[in-house]
């Protein structure tokens, strides 16, 4: 649940960040296919955790060292949201500005995303694609059944 | 504005870390998978805030408005969602096989099954 | 008949024969023709190479070059030759002894025995022809890694441990020394052809040099240079066959053979002279010597024994080839023909007297040549020219090494000779005084004759071939004095 | 069509096949859908390879002109590793089917629908211009292989899958999060332009930051030593064609990947400011040494050979790390013959499998007189593992050697002999057991494998003979490759 | 849940909304917000829930299995057709130009269709997998685990 909270979130954080789209997605990706999943496998899996956690040191080093690294890459980073960052300034500017010309339509992202980087998206889409046929071929094998009766009755996911 | 311009990509930083921690730490696999999320939508909402302009709204055109952000980041990050859900789902996927073949899904109490490769299911 | 044709046919000739054995396996006389009729048109063809190689031509071929200036080339010279000539005609003679023996002792896997036997001989040819340091490592392994199932042959622990010895042993000094050395010498002479004279001079310091060849003599495990020896031993898990012509001939020779090639054509005679430290490996082979020569004195099996006089033996030629006199490198390269000879003859007897009475333990041997006057005669002259009594072949190649050493005075050389002549005596006549003044004790288990006639044909050719040699080594001598021209 | 026009199909052909492979019937049909795909794929690369070697062929599309639009670019180096993973997939599939007939009976459509989307996300890995691009066919490939891993007749598979999966992603994340960094710095992903712009920024932390995070995210995937944990597990326990396959093709064109984002996007002289090449080169040394260690312990063979190969990426990460051009070519050398030996090595061991359905040392046991033809493949396969000379080891171990002398780096020499050496040991107990020790009287009579399976294992076998003494091949077009690299942004 | 009155009611109303607002995202994307993805998983969404509400065999009765199965490689195939018709005629892959004569239009066409492309894969995929996990859910019950 706290994690469907989560994807709401960065949703609502997404689209304070003028990313319409990808708040959209999110709110349903995250929100709505993962959390259905994660409770289509709790359902499937006994909930209870195994030990309480305790603090796990070695990792704890790396993630630290980790997010140091990160810190120590952002007190470089161009200030947030300044227009003159190079971001705004190399490649952004021409979608910004010829998506129009070039196919008169005005949803800039569904333009760079179906047309100016289109493999990408095609990439994405065989991506999904390989999800649904690797879920199909891990899942779709029926299992034996002690009782030989084949009829299954439905149960809901949750 | 210094140092403050760039809080928003400590949160990002921090959210990052939660989730890098808890792939590591935790052994429920479950719980790994929920890590991996959080991992990935902290360096999504990275990638986002680098291509927000203040003052700049969402890239659709419209009468009056100059300033967008930049779209590009926006697409990135829409391909990078569905990769993440794709990931998602199959490593559920195979947790659900991991739990019928060995009845848990901790993975640190299995630690050497991995190893056991003559039995067959 | 050109180089083009005679090279590969040489090479090929054990391989396709190989091939047919394996084919004719189901059909064991077929079989034993098919190796005897390989064995006898390798040993045509090799001795086609005589005549130009008297005349002077240059018999050499390239095939390939995997990396640029690193070839896979063949180039004839007399040592080359004289190795090829041995192992090719000892290769008949054992293949006939090898019929008896492997009959006689209802031997299994006989096909594979004979047809791995093929490829190790192609191996020891190429070794023998190989015109540059590459390719004699590439054939140095081909003759490695075919030995090394004949060793197990016998598939049980004990030859498992033995293989593992031998395997490990020869493997490791060649990875681990020889390649090495092979890389360093590529690298600072920039190629690894044998050059008449050497190609290291200038382009290394003599301190480097001395290292360098110090790898080279243990890196070359076949010449069973103390401390890198323990294989030879090992191998005497193998069918005397195998022992016989592999570990007197040719798989050790190639050992001897390449460190003398080493010496002559990578670095140089005159080279060498001028360094410094090379004495201590002049050393250490005389100690092998010794320390060989000893140990065999408290061995009682007698290929144990035989394994440790080869050692001894081995190291004369090391020994000589460093003592870097005209007349040694000579005595060098003609004692390991001589070696060879005489040493045949002693496996021979040994497999023999196996065959025939089941005996392998030298108290065994009371009165047996009574039973066995002709082997036991052969073992004698075996015997004799390993201790180097007149007229035997051994003479001929001690009598130069000595006077190498006079030339240069190396009266450690000397002291060594003497020392090992007389360790050799007091093993060997002891065995031959058993055998023929002493009664048998008890009756043995078999009531035996000689051994099959193959293995006597075999035995008895071989010691005839000691005295030949005593008598007509001219020619031979002849030519090997051309391998210290520097330009030929 | 010009050749450039045909280029982008290496890629595009496998990966519209696999849907079509998907919707196939039975057994044959999709099997044969993916052996013509990887035909060819490997049919067009190798008409792009000797195009490329001049001057790199680059394909907009959609026509948009890069950085706008994405750009698939092939120079020597990729056209090279291209070729490689296209012939390996053609090699590999006929003996494939038999294996896979037995261990995945039905519902084969989806297994090779998988096998092609991972081998095109590898070709588009290889292919690709644009950083983030990358990233997408590195999931593709990722996830089918993922799936493929799980697909094993072990009960452990899905364990080793999730495994995978896990490290693989976290991977995954770590290259975008660079990726990022760099895009934030320079405002493109295009590699070229992220070459030709990343100077002006290079001396920010940013983008050495940027230079840390692709370095480990794509060293999970070409299991780099210290982040090699997955692989074992996932070869041990994949179905054995797979294992086949990515044991030659997945590692290497991760290599690859990490050469053209360290050398054509950073830029040597970057490389050589950061502590790069050391670090590297410990890590050379270190992955030869442990796993080759661990490799000898093993007894599961799939496992030993797994252990053997992070243990040869140890020497191509060696080659790598002397940033010369003797270095780089043996480093692609290397990954051109280790692909061929092990993929052959592991036939073998699977051949096994397929016959007596154990991978555990002791089922070897005299299997060099019931199966002595696997077993000979496997003895002359082996050998160029060690590094045999007139082996296509011994080509690359020796450049390799040649470019550590060159630098008078005798360290790394004697540790890659010791390397070679710990190689006989773990080849050489195999080879004992297998041709010395008797069959066990208890165990059914085990009979030589079927043609089938044994063809394409003699293919590799005698390639790995062939590129041992022919080497025109491998070393003109690795040397061409690394004077790419080497030489600045082409 | 299956016999909740209430939620059988907003049900009645809520999906076919849902499905509404799918379609239109998935064909107004070019001009706000939206697409393929979003589309499709909106519009899985909708179906899921008819799932959880009216029980798997009902939605499979609508949409069966093997549908999805076909429908997921069709999505991808009519992208990659795009991509290869732009080749046929004389472009570069995924090149939208060649497709019509006026540039505009036919990049909105190309985008049109791959969009929808996108859409089919993403619906049918995410409702294969929701598939799958509720029956495997309902097979281990029978094989009488978890409890």
């Amino acid at each position: 649940m706290l994690f469907a909270i989560y994807s709401l979130l960065s949703a609502a954080l997404f689209a304070v960040l003028d990313a319409g789209d990808v708040a959209l997605t999110e709110a349903a990706v995250g929100a709505g296919i993962s959390t259905i999943l994660m409770l289509a496998l709790l359902a499937l899996v006994p909930r209870r955790e195994a030990e309480a956690p305790r603090p796990h040191w070695p990792a704890l080093a790396v993630v630290v060292l980790t997010g140091s690294v990160l810190i120590y890459a952002t007190l470089d980073f161009p200030e947030f949201g300044n227009p003159d960052n190079p971001v705004q300034t190399h490649v952004g500017p021409y979608y910004v500005e010829e998506t129009y010309n070039d196919m008169g339509i005005p949803n800039m992202v569904a333009a760079v995303l179906a047309s100016y980087r289109s493999i990408d998206t095609m990439g994405e889409g065989f991506v999904i694609l390989t999800a649904g046929l690797a879920v199909y071929a891990l899942l779709g094998t029926r299992r034996r059944k002690p009782k030989g009766e084949q009829k299954k009755q439905e149960t809901p996911g949750s | 504005m210094g140092w403050l311009g760039l809080y928003n990509y400590w949160i990002v930083v921090v959210l990052m870390m939660i989730g890098f921690y808890t792939v590591v730490s935790r052994g429920n696999m479950a719980k790994k998978i929920i890590g991996l999320n959080l991992f990935q939508t902290s360096a999504f909402i990275m990638f986002i805030s680098a291509g927000k302009i203040l003052g700049g709204s969402t890239p659709i055109y419209r009468e009056g408005i100059e300033v967008y952000s930049n779209p590009l980041p926006h697409v990135l990050i829409l391909t990078a969602i569905v990769v993440g859900i794709a990931t998602t789902a199959v490593g559920l996927a195979l947790a659900v096989r991991v739990h019928e073949n060995f009845g848990s899904i901790e993975d640190d109490l299995l630690n050497e099954d991995d190893s056991d490769d003559e039995t067959r299911t | 008949m050109s180089a083009e044709f005679l090279i590969p046919a040489i090479i090929l000739t054990p391989l396709i024969g190989a091939v047919l054995i394996a084919l004719t396996g189901r059909w064991p006389n077929l079989r034993e023709a098919v190796t005897l009729t390989t064995a006898a048109s390798l040993f045509t063809f090799v001795t086609q190479m005589i005549a130009p190689i008297m005349d002077r031509q240059t018999l050499a071929l390239t095939v390939a070059e995997p990396l640029p200036g690193l070839s896979i080339a063949f180039h004839i010279e007399p040592l080359g030759l004289m190795f090829a000539l041995l192992a090719s005609l000892l290769w008949f003679v054992t293949s006939v002894y090898a019929i008896g023996y492997m009959r006689g002792n209802r031997e299994p896997r006989q096909t594979s025995f004979y047809a791995l036997f093929a490829i190790a001989i192609s191996g020891a040819m190429g070794v023998a022809m190989a015109g540059n340091l590459l390719t004699l490592f590439i054939f140095y392994e081909v003759l490695t890694i075919s030995t090394w199932p004949l060793v197990t042959h016998n598939r049980n622990a004990k030859a498992q441990a033995g293989g593992r010895t031998y395997l490990g042993v020869l493997l490791f000094t060649s990875i681990g020394l020889l390649l090495p050395a092979l890389i360093w010498t590529w690298t600072a002479a920039g190629t690894l052809d044998f050059t008449p004279g050497g190609i290291l001079e200038g382009n290394i310091s003599t301190g480097a040099a001395a290292i360098l060849l110090g790898l080279f003599v243990l890196g070359v495990g076949k010449a069973a240079v103390m401390p890198m020896h323990r294989w030879l031993p090992a191998a005497m898990v193998a069918p005397t066959p195998v022992s016989a012509l592999l570990h007197a001939v040719a798989v050790v020779k190639a050992g001897v053979f390449t460190i003398t090639k080493v010496v002559i054509y990578i670095f140089g005679v005159d080279f060498l002279a001028t360094v410094p430290a090379e004495k201590y490996l002049v050393y250490l082979a005389g100690f092998t010597v010794v320390a060989a020569s000893i140990i065999a004195l408290k061995q009682v099996e007698i290929k144990k024994m035989l394994a440790y006089s080869t050692i001894g033996q081995l190291s004369y030629v090391v020994m000589a080839a460093l003592v870097l006199a005209p007349f040694s490198e000579i005595g060098a390269a003609i004692h390991i023909v001589a070696h060879a000879f005489g040493k045949i003859t002693l496996f021979f007897c040994a497999g023999a007297i196996y065959i025939a009475s089941k005996k392998t333990r030298i108290d065994e041997l009371r009165g047996i040549g009574l039973r066995m006057p002709i082997t036991m005669a052969a073992f004698t002259v075996g015997a004799l020219s390993m201790i180097g009594v007149p007229p035997t072949a051994g003479f001929v190649s001690k009598w130069y090494i000595i006077a190498g050493a006079f030339q240069v005075e190396s009266y450690f050389t000397l002291a060594v000779l003497m020392l090992s002549t007389g360790l050799n005596a007091a093993y060997f006549l002891p065995i031959v005084f058993r055998a023929f003044f002493t009664p048998e004790t008890e009756t043995p288990r078999i009531n035996h004759g000689e051994a099959p006639w193959p293995m006597v044909a075999a035995l008895t050719t071989t010691a005839l071939l000691v005295f030949a040699f005593f008598a007509f080594n001219g020619p031979l001598v002849d030519l090997e004095t051309r391998i210290l021209e520097v330009t030929p | 069509m010009t050749i450039t026009e045909m280029m982008p199909f290496g890629v595009l052909i496998p990966l519209i096949a696999a849907p079509i492979c998907a919707l196939l019937p039975g057994r044959f049909l999709p099997w044969l859908t993916a052996m013509v795909a990887a035909g060819l794929s490997a049919l067009v690369m190798a008409q792009v390879l000797p195009a490329a070697v001049d001057e790199p062929l680059r394909y907009a599309f959609g026509n948009w002109p890069p950085p706008i639009g994405i750009e698939f670019r092939v120079d020597a180096v990729n056209a090279f590793i291209g070729l490689l993973v296209s012939l390996m997939a053609t090699v590999i599939l006929p003996w494939a089917r038999i294996s896979v007939n037995q261990e995945i009976p039905e519902r084969q459509g989806l297994f090779y629908a998988l096998f092609l989307l991972a081998f095109s996300g590898l070709m588009g890995i290889t292919m690709t211009g644009d950083a983030f691009n990358l990233f997408v066919f590195l999931e593709i490939s990722s996830l089918s292989t993922y799936a493929l891993v799980a697909m094993g007749r072990s009960k452990a598979a899905p364990l080793s899958a999730f495994r995978y999966l896990i490290m693989g992603t976290l991977g995954a994340t770590f290259y975008l999060i660079g990726v990022g960094m760099l895009y934030i710095m320079t405002g493109t992903l295009n590699m070229v332009d992220l070459a030709e712009r990343l100077p002006a920024v290079a001396d920010t932390r940013a983008v050495q930051a940027g230079f840390a995070f692709i370095i480990v995210g794509i060293g999970v995937k070409l299991a780099l030593f210290p982040l090699h944990r997955w692989l074992p597990g996932a070869y041990a326990n994949a179905p054995s064609a797979i294992t086949v396959f990515l044991s030659s093709t997945a590692t290497k064109v991760a290599v690859y990947a990490l050469l053209r984002l360290v050398f054509t996007v950073f830029g040597i002289s970057f490389a050589t400011a950061m502590p790069y090449a050391e670090i590297f080169f410990i890590l050379g040394l270190a992955g030869i040494l442990l796993p080759s260690l661990w490799a000898i312990r093993q007894d599961n063979l799939k496992r030993l050979l797994a252990y053997s190969s992070v243990a040869q990426i140890g020497y191509i990460i060696l080659g790598i790390s002397l940033l010369s051009v003797t270095g780089l070519t043996s480093g692609l050398v290397h990954l051109f013959n280790h692909a061929i030996i092990k993929a052959a090595l592991f036939m073998c061991v699977c051949t096994v499998i397929y016959q007596t359905g154990s991978a555990r040392i002791s089922a070897f046991q005299g299997l060099g007189r019931q199966m002595p033809l696997t077993m000979l493949a496997f003895v002359l396969a082996g050998l160029g593992l060690i590094g045999v000379p007139l082996t296509a080891g011994f080509i690359s171990k020796w450049m390799l050697i040649q470019a550590a002398i060159e630098q008078d780096l005798w360290l790394a020499v004697v540790v890659i002999l010791i390397g070679s050496l710990m190689a006989v040991i773990y080849i050489g107990k195999v080879v004992e057991i297998a041709w010395i020790q008797p069959p066990p009287d208890d165990r059914p009579p085990v009979t030589e494998a079927r043609a089938g399976l044994l063809i394409p294992m003699y293919v590799l076998v005698l390639a790995t003979f062939y590129f041992g003494i022919d080497t025109r091949l491998t070393l003109d077009f690795a040397t061409a490759g690394a004077n790419v690299l080497i030489g600045a942004t082409p | 849940m299956r016999n909740n009155g209430i939620l059988r009611i907003i049900a009645r109303f809520l999906i076919p909304l849902i499905m509404l607002f799918a379609l239109y995202i998935q064909f107004h994307g070019e001009y706000s917000p939206g697409g393929g993805f979003q589309a499709g998983v909106v519009f899985a969404a909708a179906w899921i829930l008819f799932a959880l509400i009216y029980g798997l065999d009902a939605a499979l009765d609508v949409i069966p299995e093997r549908a999805m199965y076909v429908l997921m490689l069709v999505g991808v195939l009519i992208y990659a057709g795009v991509g290869v018709a732009g080749v046929v005629l004389g472009g570069h892959f995924l090149d939208f130009r060649p497709l019509l004569d006026d540039p505009q239009y036919a990049q909105q066409f190309g985008i049109v269709t791959v969009e929808l492309g996108i859409g089919i894969t993403v619906s049918t995929v995410t409702m294969l997998i929701f598939t799958m996990f509720v029956q495997r859910r309902a097979d281990s019950l029978e094989a009488g685990e978890n409890d």
